[in-house]
């Protein structure tokens, strides 16, 4: 039975399901709903065959098509593989629960399905694929799909959001895949392990370095290519929101930490102090945007750019203490995409509940929605960096580093930053308790079912607090971090 | 050099100088009416002149059909799209030139 | 025969490059469509010229596609595109 | 100059001139046709770079290419779908406070 | 004058035409005059896919780059100009810049960008052969003759299965802002008319024929399937109406028979040969030319969709 179960090809599946099944409930609208749901039960199922196979063997390789790497492509799934398909698996599915009851309008219902499973399939491939080509292609399918789901309800917002967002990914694709074009030609392969082995200092490796990576940050939204994310995010409907600030962006991140690892790994610091002193800049900036934002989505969103900063801050420390600054990079991607997502959902449920989201209008809210109060409560617990929290791990790992290094300046960040941040969430709590001027007795209800998906997201990111163990065994699975190990 | 090739090239210089005729006549000539003349005639003669050239070359009937085909579709599309225009131009009263 | 054949080739290649003026100019609408009509007639012969250079008949494939789709741009701007309405400004 | 160095540089200059023209410009339809030549001067580099290993042209960057230009495709029709919902929804073929950007 | 001197003065020229088309493209200020220089640009481009010796590249620029994208430029731009906007022509077919000098940074990054790669493809070493070796040496295991369908479809075949998604994605999300604009349709000539019904067989033919030839000579799945859209671009142009029964089953079933096709084919490999899209190598040849027919087929539908520009059919029927 086992040795069966270890036989089962749950890379494949991963993509080839989510896939399928959106452009199913494209061909019967009807099924649209059951079958999404049910292949984000499959997918969650496949994440934890995929973590039992790794565990059980190492590092796993697929190759697609039965050719080897220089002439075909591969999917590889490690540690680090296998935790952002657990964060999509995870999000996915509570974003899947709260969308059967999200969209008022049916046909809008309708349109939302098949993107987003297609969306789905694409993170998934993204996350498994091991050629910088291929990933070109899962980018733009990620990018494409994103803009579409921004552009759903059609709003003015939402379509200058979209558009924005439309020219940022296509820019940040055109960038990659010039630096793509230059690596091909300069050794004649894109496939990301064999480059590892080849690369060398020249310019044609420094320009592909300099194109990837600015397109990367570009997609990623890092300062100060962040401004196309807050008016797309916020103007999206709230599972889109969701899986955009949680996923999305955390996609091309991803792939930026994965190059990073395997090809660049430059020993110039100049690069690293360069990207370092960016993510600084983003938490700072960002969280001072998201405390002088009246309206409830475009702080979370705004939040997202300063979180995205903290991410970076592991570049300039990972010279030095390797490991422990991915560690903490990748616990903060994982608490980061529970919380985001659970703050978004929980922004859906005000909008849902009062038809707005300006935070000063904020009514009694944790008297009429107590759950959903809960929930932003405890996202906010863990996107402030405080105990007991998945994200208080994560920037207690980086503190750790920084440290260790006496990098004052990042220590400072970290510090003010999660001030800022705790000025922010509080300014939105405290409006939860008081009365506001205008009084919304005539509010619609919310259904259950959204209000607790979104507080089992933010529990999430509340018990991942106390995992930190298991969590970052499974992180060092195959060893993603210790760098040019991925041999084929 | 036989014979065919002296042929091929005379026709292939014959069809260039009809594409110059053509291009001379798309910027020289006044007004669209009489421009859409170099498109018509001249250039798709010169195409002609040349695809006759070249067919001279070819061993394969496949490849002098095909060669019979583009020149054919190239007439049709030319003659028809420059109808099109002159019948919009008259619709919307672009003046001949006097 | 070669040579000549590329010869010819840059020989229509000029012309095309002079009917890039015609585009430009204008002036109207319609005298832009015509003068891209004519770049893809030039085309089909410079392609066939340069598919006898290199002995490679595939290229005729490609001259076969050109002439195909060389209406399609225009009937779209006929159909579609032009403006109901235009401003006289042949001041030629 | 050698010849196979031609079409990579032009590749280079239409990369950097698309990057230009998508900055500068606030119309939308000015910044698809800019995208678009940044992705043709993409693909040229891709493949005239390849040109320069022998008779046998690389056939793997051939396919990228075909790849990228499908892809290019659908990205163009959607943005000029969005480009013209937003003219009907708002009057504006630019997007609002472009300065920002 | 030596054969290389002449073709290095060729491509210099077409070159700098090419590079002198996507300034003035970007510098006028006539929408109609950049949309067209742009679709001047498309047909060079295929020129210059022909001189670096690449003729499926060429071939697709020419169906998809000449042909398909400039009608939906044209297109969306009479849009933009369409009268129940309500709007005056002149105000959106010119587009007059607030400063028509060059923006001095942007235009300092863009030398410096130049510089960057111009510099990095000088001192680029051609010493490698890239992967031309292995597909070369593979090609015979692959089930076609011509290496770039070997690649597109076999060696790289699960790239072409993502690509498929993105152009329907696309299509999803242009359907998902709206329905289909009604478009007036300008008096149809008789001419237009005739020329479509005689065009349309001949598209159709010569579709079947890039396919087919697709395995050992230039031509293939995106050329064929991009021929296909331009035959039901023209068809939309000269008046023809989306009969009610396309928003059937049928309809998007044949949206997605290339995609479909692909997902099973997978799907069946994963289950027969343990990896995906591994095909037998006896049965190479034919699985590929079926992949094939229903991708033609898909991206043909689509990209006319995609021209058609809006959800072709009511909301109520869809949602059935």
């Amino acid at each position: 039975m086992l040795s069966m179960l270890a036989q089962i090809p749950f890379d494949a599946i991963l993509i080839l399901l989510p896939l399928g099944a959106g452009m199913l409930s494209f061909l019967w609208p009807v099924i649209a709903r059951a079958l999404g749901l049910l292949t984000t039960v499959a997918v969650l199922m496949s994440v934890i065959g995929l973590g039992w196979q790794i565990q059980q063997s190492g590092s796993h390789i697929h190759l697609l098509g039965g050719w080897s790497a220089p002439l075909g492509i591969q999917l590889y799934a490690d540690g680090l593989s296998l935790l952002m398909l657990a964060a999509t698996a995870i999000v996915g599915f509570a974003v899947s629960i709260y969308a059967t009851r999200y969209f008022s309008r049916r046909h809008d219902e309708v349109r939302f399905w098949p993107v987003w499973l297609l969306l789905l399939g694409a993170l998934n491939a993204l996350f498994l694929a091991a050629d910088i080509f291929n990933l070109y292609v899962t980018l733009e399918l990620l990018g494409l799909a994103a803009v579409a789901l921004t552009a759903l309800t059609g709003s003015r917002q939402a379509l200058v959001g979209a558009m924005r967002y439309l020219f940022a990914t296509l820019l940040g694709s055109l960038c990659y895949l010039l630096g793509v074009a230059l690596l091909y030609q300069t050794y004649g392969t894109v496939d990301i392990a064999l480059l590892g082995e080849l690369l060398e200092s020249s310019p044609g490796v420094w320009a592909a370095l300099g194109l990837i990576t600015t397109g990367l940050v570009l997609k990623t939204a890092l300062f100060p290519f962040h401004f196309w994310l807050p008016p797309a995010h916020a103007s999206a409907p709230a599972p889109v929101s969701a899986v955009l600030s949680a996923l999305v962006v955390k996609a091309s991140f991803y792939i930026l930490l994965r190059l990073w690892l395997t090809l660049f790994n430059p020993t110039d610091d100049s690069i690293n102090n360069l990207l370092g002193l960016l993510g600084a800049t983003a938490v700072l900036w960002g969280s001072i945007q998201a405390f002088r934002q009246t309206r409830l989505k475009l702080l979370i969103a705004y939040s997202t750019v300063a979180q995205i900063g903290y991410l970076f801050l592991a570049f300039p420390l990972a010279a030095a203490s390797g490991g422990l600054a991915w560690n903490a990079v990748a616990y903060l991607a994982l608490s980061h995409a529970l919380a985001k997502a659970a703050m978004f959902l929980t922004a859906g449920n005000l909008i849902h509940f009062d038809g707005h989201d300006r935070i000063a209008d904020l009514d009694r809210v944790v008297q009429r929605l107590p759950v959903t109060a809960w929930a932003f409560a405890l996202a906010g617990v863990s996107i402030m960096g405080l105990p007991p929290s998945g994200g208080f791990i994560g920037k207690w790992l980086l503190l750790e580093a920084a440290l260790k290094q006496g990098n004052w300046g990042i220590v400072t960040v970290l510090v003010v930053g999660g001030l800022l941040a705790a000025a922010y969430i509080f300014k939105v709590l405290g409006n939860t308790f008081t009365e506001a001027l205008h009084h919304h007795e005539s509010s619609t209800s919310v259904p259950a079912r959204m209000e607790w998906t979104a507080f089992g997201l933010a529990l999430g990111a509340i018990i991942l607090g106390f995992t930190a163990t298991p969590v970052l065994e499974i992180i060092n699975l195959g060893s993603p971090f210790s760098a040019r190990e991925i041999s084929p | 050099m036989t014979i065919i090739d002296y042929l091929s090239i005379i026709l292939i210089i014959i069809g260039a100088f009809f594409f110059l005729a053509g291009t001379l006549g798309l910027l020289r000539f006044p007004d669209i009416y009489t421009r859409l003349h170099a498109l018509t005639k001249a250039d798709n003669l010169g195409l002609g002149i040349t695809i006759i050239g070249l067919m001279l070359q070819l061993e394969s009937i496949m490849a002098v059909g095909k060669l019979l085909l583009i020149w054919l579709l190239v007439l049709l599309s030319g003659a028809s799209v420059a109808h099109l225009i002159a019948k919009g131009a008259v619709q919307r009263k672009i003046r001949p030139w006097k | 025969m070669q040579m000549f054949y590329f010869a010819v080739a840059m020989f229509l290649l000029l012309t095309l490059i002079a009917g890039m003026w015609r585009i430009m100019r204008g002036p109207s609408t319609a005298d832009r469509i015509l003068a891209a009509q004519l770049f893809s007639t030039t085309s089909v012969a410079i392609i066939l010229l340069l598919a006898q250079a290199s002995d490679n008949s595939a290229l005729q494939d490609i001259a076969l596609v050109f002439a195909l789709l060389a209406a399609v741009t225009a009937i779209a701007f006929v159909q579609r595109a032009w403006p109901a309405e235009e401003a006289d400004n042949d001041n030629h | 100059m050698s010849p196979q160095l031609i079409y990579p540089l032009i590749g280079a200059g239409l990369f950097s001139l698309g990057l230009y023209g998508l900055i500068v410009h606030s119309h939308l339809l000015r910044k698809i046709l800019a995208i678009n030549i940044m992705g043709s001067g993409v693909f040229l580099i891709l493949v005239a770079l390849a040109k320069r290993s022998g008779e046998m042209p690389d056939p793997v960057p051939h396919a990228m290419v075909i790849t990228g230009i499908v892809v290019a495709v659908s990205a163009t029709a959607l943005a000029l779908a969005m480009m013209l919902k937003l003219h009907t929804e708002t009057g504006r073929t630019d997007l609002p406070d472009d300065q920002q950007t | 004058m030596e054969i290389s001197l002449l073709s290095t003065i060729f491509d210099v020229l077409l070159g700098l035409s090419l590079l002198g088309l996507a300034w003035s493209a970007l510098a006028t200020t006539d929408l109609f005059k950049a949309v067209l220089l742009f679709i001047a640009f498309g047909l060079l481009m295929a020129l210059v896919w022909v001189r670096l010796n690449a003729p499926d590249v060429a071939l697709a620029e020419a169906a998809i780059g000449a042909g398909i994208t400039g009608a939906l430029m044209l297109s969306a731009l009479a849009r933009l100009n369409s009268p129940h906007t309500g709007r005056a022509i002149a105000s959106h077919t010119t587009d007059p810049e607030k400063d028509p000098s060059i923006q001095w940074w942007p235009f300092i990054s863009l030398v410096l960008v130049f510089i960057g790669l111009a510099y990095s493809v000088f001192t680029f070493s051609p010493a490698f052969m890239g992967l031309q070796p292995d597909v070369y040496s593979q090609l015979v295991n692959s089930g076609v003759e011509n290496p770039v369908t070997a690649v597109l479809l076999n060696f790289r075949g699960y790239d072409t299965l993502l690509e498929m998604l993105v152009l329907f994605v696309a299509l999803l999300g242009v359907w998902s802002l709206g329905e289909n604009p009604a478009v007036k349709t300008p008096f149809i000539s008789p001419v237009l008319d005739t020329l479509s019904r005689l065009l349309t067989p001949v598209f159709i033919l010569v579709a079947a024929y890039i396919l087919w030839v697709g395995a050992h000579a230039p031509g293939g799945a995106f050329q064929a399937g991009s021929i296909l859209g331009a035959a039901g671009i023209l068809l939309l142009l000269s008046g023809w109406q989306l009969r009610k029964d396309t928003s059937s089953l049928f309809f998007r079933v044949l949206l997605l028979a290339g995609p479909l096709a692909f997902v099973a084919l997978a799907a069946i490999t994963l289950l027969i040969q343990g990896q995906l899209l591994e095909y037998p190598p006896a049965q190479a040849g034919l699985l590929i030319l079926i992949l094939e027919t229903f991708a033609t087929l898909s991206i043909g539908v689509t990209l006319a969709a995609l021209f058609l520009g809006g959800f072709p059919w009511s909301k109520n029927r869809a949602l059935k």
